[in-house]
């Protein structure tokens, strides 16, 4: 049996809970245990927060994988968000010894220390490395075929590739090779690796320009002909599925992409309800791709 | 911004900027980081490469332009550096292996300093001062956790009000509290200083 | 008591540090007397022993300059000059010798200000040091 | 018993004006072996060098200090004078009393003092100094040049039109090189093949050539006058010297791959020759695609051969030449674009690199000279040039590649003249027209009406209907960021190091660059030549260049290789290391410090011992050093000598 210790962060929990069970029931199966991280915090996100202080940034980040140290195990995060701000905050935690102190002065005061110890690793590395797609494929019971889907990667995960260190950054494969084990049909799209305008802060100062960010995704989308968006970052998941609402909202355009956290989309390959995957919460329904997935089978 | 009629002097640009930059974001970033903006030659690939510039007036070419040439003022004064969503796409491809984002993000710092935060952003931060989380739980998502068979609250500060505190007390002690102007008493936003 | 006036000896490459040296001379640029230029064809050809032995006859400073890294005449003479030296460096603490008595120095053809200037600086710092006590001084 | 003479120049008031010359002498003639000191107002002048040589003959000196100027400027005139006076000129010692002490100190006594020591130094060294003579080794008059590109070829046909032979080895199956692949050369857009065939068929004729092509130089031994390499003949799959090259095999031979020569924009034949003027015009059998080869059945090009040359089984050769000088002139390859995925090369089908256009462009190629677009083959009206391709990148090649902003116009001048109404874009960074004649060829592509867009593209996507990529980058003149469908890319891709370079450099010893090209010897003063004696760079093998320059650093390295050759023997500096045989351990650590491979372990009747080739060291001393047991020795820089002048430099009070 594997165990990590699981950061949630913000949106996961506060947000999108369906999201949390479904992967850590998928992760059950594969005889993976999720460890909570008691009293962590905001990671806090890596584009807005190191934008206003970085050292408070770092400091906080310290903090949540100094707390998620103690359990003794790595650190997986399901949001590329959380992922950019724990892992870059190892990376310059551990390159820099004098930054490092200056921070654990900090945190000895709220009785933790930074170590260094613990692996930064992304929920998508535990499924397309320590499980991998032979082993998803296997598990699937009733394979996705027929079914188009668009990938959305995110940056935090992936960029900047020089500390990350997951390859390419321009045409990554991974999410699509998890899709692909699903029996669903990765379908590339324009702008595939586009932003999809929830970070930096932008979301919170000017929502129509991250908006008009996640319109143009969707579009490109909708025009390549994909059933779902699957993504691999909550922030990235909340920004298209809540983003839809708000922008029919204000532009009145509608969009209704289903939009699934990767775990989800194996979730229904196994037969999981849309209630127990946490759909029925969202602000998109997923009739259309249960429909399609239903009508398939007839 | 020290222009005359339509005509720059570079001789009233504030030369110093580049060392300012360089000693906001060193202790941090290593020197290096903030000093490859010098190695800017103006190709414009970041801008090119930018999903923001292709809707918004934001020039990452054009701040680094103007940084190294110290247009201090329109730099941190300007709204455009805020709409960056620090995707990494111009630090991914930039020739000249400029750090761009970090810059950027250390720019940003500098800018707050100087008071160039806006109302929304001084919000978010506060959200974290109260709960711990910048996004925090909502009535509806308690019942949808329970639905789900979670506890009402996740095992965060939501859950530990001692995590919170010490939270708190990070946040005291980097001065976070004093650059958003947060209030301990009222536990709220002062006004704008 | 006339004031300490220190003794130092330097082993200068044929190729770059020794043609630094002329460069000085050329452009007239002053600097202390105290130094004696031993030419020696490369930076690498300089034997711990040499150094030991200047110390042991009471010089008060010894420098030895080569071609920058990379720019080395015989290819790669002055890494191996480099190696030696620090090496000998760490071990004079033990010995009872004063590192800062001896003195690598990259300082190519075209160098002469930085030869003047780093023969200014080594002087000082030696002066400040004071005389080395191996030597038998009259 | 020695006479040392020392000699002491006023050089004017250089040195006379800060040293007292005279109070200078009369100490210096009081040291040991010191018989006579004189001064003298310019040393180097006639009458100062006849005082010398006359004291040599009549107060019989064996050993000469002269005190003035720095070695580098006279010693070679004093060393003539000793010579001419029968004394050998290794006995001679520079004291540097003017760069080292009149032109940098101003108190006289302090620095008369110092000249003093300098003298006492140069008297203690000279004292020691052995008699050497230089050694003289025999020179193999002919010279090896590798890699038969336009660079090769210049080489060559210099050294063997002033009469000397050449051994002239090619990779590939034909002569001509990258130059041979380009359609036209700017800025004068003569076309490649019209200058180049003219010069290749010239090396086939020379009698003095030695050509050996398809074949690769796999070792090479020896030193300056005097090396060896073994050259490997690759089999062509037949009998050359039954073959006619009548290209019927070419013709009958029903296999059909893409061709390497044409970029993969055109096929070849399992038998085949890179292209019709071809030298030799000898066609080679690719084993790789060969039906008969690969599952026994054709033999097509057997049976329709009318001189029967075909011979599969026929093996590689081997053969040594002997050369006394080697010239390095094994070109480029041009960068694969594959790995800035953010243009889609590979994956996109209309976005080609510039070579792969140069086949399109050139006469003889897949298209005759047409210019059409991989995906539908339809003539592409809207072409867009992406310059600095890997080029000036840190993620990809530092450097610039100097012919990429030429060569874009110019292709982009010809598909202009050609189709007057296609609109052409050529997206740069800056516009490096530093050429004779470039500016202006520049200026004559605008006026043609080519759109130069200043950016640098960050990114390519494509139409997925029409197949058109778009291309998206900030017109930084404009300031805005810009996007535009075009029928057709072209990547300027830049210059990379050869892909067996590393395997030629390790053979012969070079340093690289960093940029994993050739180093020379000097950056400016010595460019084709090698830290290796006897060693030279020609073309692109030592960085990115055009033709010109690569044809004046040809000719260079003629020069360099005939400043050999040109010599029935070499007089070999005498200033290096020996060992000295009874003390030597044959530990072998000498031979592991030598950047020259000049010393190797010899047996000794039955122990190992170094043995050092005086025609290869160079004299630095590093072996000196690194010997355990100080049984290896530099010529007059002993340490017995270094430390008698370290007692003379200290010697003296302050």
């Amino acid at each position: 049996m594997k165990e990590y210790a699981i950061f949630l962060g913000c949106i996961i929990p506060n947000r999108y809970p369906g999201i949390e069970t479904t992967s850590t029931s998928i992760l059950k199966d594969f005889d993976i245990e999720l460890l909570p991280i008691n009293g962590a915090s905001c990671c806090p996100a890596p584009g807005v927060f190191s934008s206003f202080h970085l050292e408070s940034w770092l400091a906080i980040a310290a903090r949540n994988i100094a707390i998620g140290e103690e359990t003794g195990r790595d650190i997986v995060t399901m949001c590329n968000g959380c992922y950019g701000s724990l892992a870059e905050a190892n990376h310059l935690l551990n390159g820099n010894k004098e930054l490092k102190d200056k921070i654990n002065d900090i945190l000895s005061k709220v009785g933790c220390e930074f170590k260094g110890n613990s692996k930064i690793k992304h929920m998508i590395e535990v499924f397309s490395e320590d499980i991998g797609v032979k082993k998803i494929q296997e598990y699937m019971k009733n394979p996705l075929d027929g079914i188009k889907v668009c990938t959305h990667y995110g940056c935090h995960f992936l960029k900047p590739s020089e500390i990350k260190k997951h390859g390419s950054s321009e045409r990554p494969k991974f999410l699509d090779e998890l899709v692909r084990a699903t029996g669903a049909e990765s379908i590339d799209y324009k702008d595939k690796t586009m932003c999809c305008g929830f970070g930096g802060g932008v979301r919170a100062r000017d929502i129509d320009v991250t908006l008009d960010f996640t319109r143009e995704k969707l579009k490109n989308i909708i025009s390549a002909g994909g059933d779902c968006i699957v993504d691999q970052c909550a922030s990235c998941h909340l920004e298209f599925d809540r983003g839809q609402a708000e922008i029919k909202k204000i532009y009145g355009e509608e969009f209704r992409l289903p939009v699934l956290y990767f775990t989800q989309l194996i979730g229904l390959g196994i037969g999981m309800g849309q209630k127990e995957l946490g759909l029925t919460f969202q602000n998109i329904p997923a009739e259309s791709l249960l429909d399609k997935i239903n009508g398939r089978k007839k | 911004m020290p222009v005359t009629k339509n005509i720059i002097r570079i001789n009233d640009l504030n030369s110093g900027f580049i060392e300012e930059l360089v000693e906001s974001g060193r202790k941090i970033f290593g020197e290096d980081v903030l000093r490859s903006v010098e190695a800017c030659i103006q190709c414009g690939c970041c801008t090119g490469s930018c999903p923001s510039s292709r809707r918004t007036a934001f020039r990452t070419r054009k701040i680094f332009r103007e940084t190294s040439l110290g247009f201090k003022e329109s730099v941190l004064g300007s709204d455009d550096l805020w709409l960056c969503t620090t995707c990494y796409t111009c630090y991914e491809r930039c020739p000249r292996g400029v750090k761009t984002t970090d810059i950027i993000r250390v720019l940003r710092n500098m800018a707050v300093r100087q008071g160039y935060m806006a109302e929304a952003h001084r919000m978010t931060a506060s959200y974290v001062f109260k709960t711990g989380h910048g996004v925090p739980i909502n009535e509806e998502v308690q019942r949808q956790r329970v639905e789900l068979g979670l506890n009402r609250l996740p095992p965060t500060t939501h859950s530990f009000p001692e995590a919170l505190r010490s939270v708190q007390e990070v946040l005291r002690l980097t001065g976070f509290d004093e650059i958003v102007g947060f209030d301990w008493e009222t536990m709220e936003l002062r006004g704008r200083k | 008591m006339t004031e300490f006036s220190p003794r130092i000896v330097a082993f200068c490459c044929n190729w770059c540090s020794y043609v630094g040296a002329d460069l000085a001379g050329t452009s007239r640029l002053q600097y202390p007397d105290n130094i004696r230029i031993i030419k020696v064809m490369c930076s690498g050809q300089v034997f711990p022993s040499y150094i030991l032995k200047a110390l042991e006859l009471g010089a008060d400073g010894v420098m030895v300059a080569g071609c920058h890294i990379g720019d080395c005449h015989y290819v790669s003479g002055n890494k191996k000059a480099q190696e030696r030296v620090e090496t000998l460096l760490r071990v004079m603490k033990t010995l009872g010798l004063d590192p800062r008595r001896v003195r690598l120095e990259w300082i190519s053809a075209s160098e002469g200000v930085k030869f003047a200037n780093t023969v200014k600086e080594f002087v000082e710092e030696v002066k400040e040091l004071g005389p080395n006590q191996l030597g038998v001084r009259e | 018993m020695t006479n040392i003479g020392v000699y002491i120049c006023h050089c004017g008031t250089n040195i006379a004006g800060v040293v007292d010359v005279e109070a200078l002498a009369k100490r210096v003639a009081k040291l040991k072996d010191v018989s006579l000191a004189r001064d003298y107002k310019y040393m180097c002048s006639n009458p100062g060098q006849d005082l010398i040589r006359d004291d040599i003959k009549h107060r019989n000196l064996d050993r000469v200090v002269v005190a003035a100027c720095s070695p580098r400027m006279h010693e070679n005139t004093y060393k003539k004078v000793l010579a001419s006076a029968g004394l050998n000129p290794f006995l001679l010692e520079i004291a540097n009393i003017r760069e080292q002490a009149s032109w940098v100190h101003l108190d006289k006594e302090k620095t008369t003092n110092k000249a003093f020591d300098l003298i006492n130094m140069a008297v203690s060294k000279v004292r020691m100094d052995e008699p050497l003579t230089s050694m003289s080794a025999n020179v193999i008059q002919r010279v090896l040049v590798i890699g038969a590109g336009i660079a090769g070829i210049q080489t060559s046909l210099d050294i063997a039109n002033i009469g000397y032979d050449v051994v002239l080895v090619e990779k590939e199956q034909s002569i001509g090189g990258r130059m041979s692949q380009l359609g036209k050369t700017f800025p004068t857009l003569d076309c490649s093949a019209c200058i180049l065939t003219p010069k290749m068929v010239e090396v086939s004729s020379n009698p003095r050539i030695k050509l050996f092509t398809y074949s690769e130089v796999e070792e090479i031994s020896g030193f300056i006058g005097n090396f060896k390499a073994k050259i490997r003949k690759k089999s062509r799959g037949l009998d050359e010297s039954l073959c006619t090259g009548c290209g019927l095999c070419q013709e009958k031979c029903p296999t059909r791959v893409p061709s390497e020569y044409d970029e993969k924009m055109g096929k070849r034949k399992a038998i085949y020759t890179l292209f019709p003027q071809a030298v030799p015009n000898i066609p080679v059998i690719d084993r790789a695609s060969c039906l008969y080869i690969t599952k026994g059945k054709c033999g097509v090009c057997k049976k329709v051969c009318p001189v029967g040359a075909i011979d599969y089984e026929r093996g590689d050769e081997f053969i040594e030449e002997e050369v006394g000088a080697v010239v390095v002139a094994s070109g480029f390859d041009p960068f694969d674009p594959t790995s800035k995925e953010e243009y889609g090369f590979g994956i996109y089908k209309n976005v080609i690199t510039g070579l792969q256009l140069e086949r399109l462009l050139h006469a003889a190629g897949p298209t005759q000279g047409e210019v059409v677009r991989p995906s539908d083959g339809a003539v592409p009206k809207r072409i867009a040039f992406v310059q600095c391709v890997g080029s000036r990148d840190e993620h990809a090649n530092k450097y610039c590649s100097r012919v990429c902003c030429m060569y874009a116009i110019k292709n982009a001048l010809l598909i202009k003249e050609h189709h007057p109404e296609s609109e052409i874009f050529i997206y740069y960074i800056d516009i490096r027209a530093f050429g004779k004649g470039y500016e202006e060829f520049y200026k004559r592509a605008q006026e043609k009406g080519i759109k130069f867009m200043r950016g640098r593209v960050a990114e390519i996507f494509e139409e997925p209907a029409s197949r058109n990529p778009v291309i998206r980058a900030d017109d930084t003149l404009l300031g805005m960021v810009t996007e535009n469908e075009v029928d057709m890319v072209v990547l300027s891709v830049g210059m990379i190091p050869r892909s067996d370079s590393s395997r030629i450099q390790k053979m012969l010893g070079l340093a690289a660059s960093p940029d994993g090209f050739f180093m020379e010897a000097h950056a400016k003063l010595r460019p084709v030549d090698t830290l290796v004696d006897g060693v030279f760079l020609a073309g692109t093998a030592q960085g990115p260049k055009d033709i010109p320059d690569t044809v004046a650093q040809a000719k260079g390295a003629a020069s360099g290789a005939l400043g050999v050759v040109s010599h029935k023997a070499l007089l070999l500096s005498p200033l290096i290391s020996e060992v000295d045989e009874r003390l030597c351990r044959g530990c072998g650590d000498c031979k592991d410090v030598c950047e020259y491979g000049a010393i190797e372990l010899v047996t000794l009747d039955t122990r190992k011992v170094a043995k050092i080739n005086p025609a290869i060291c160079k004299g630095c001393g590093s072996c000196v050093v690194a010997c355990c047991n100080g049984s290896i020795k530099l010529r007059n820089f002993t340490d017995s000598i270094t430390f008698a002048m370290l007692e003379a430099a200290l010697g003296g009070a302050l």
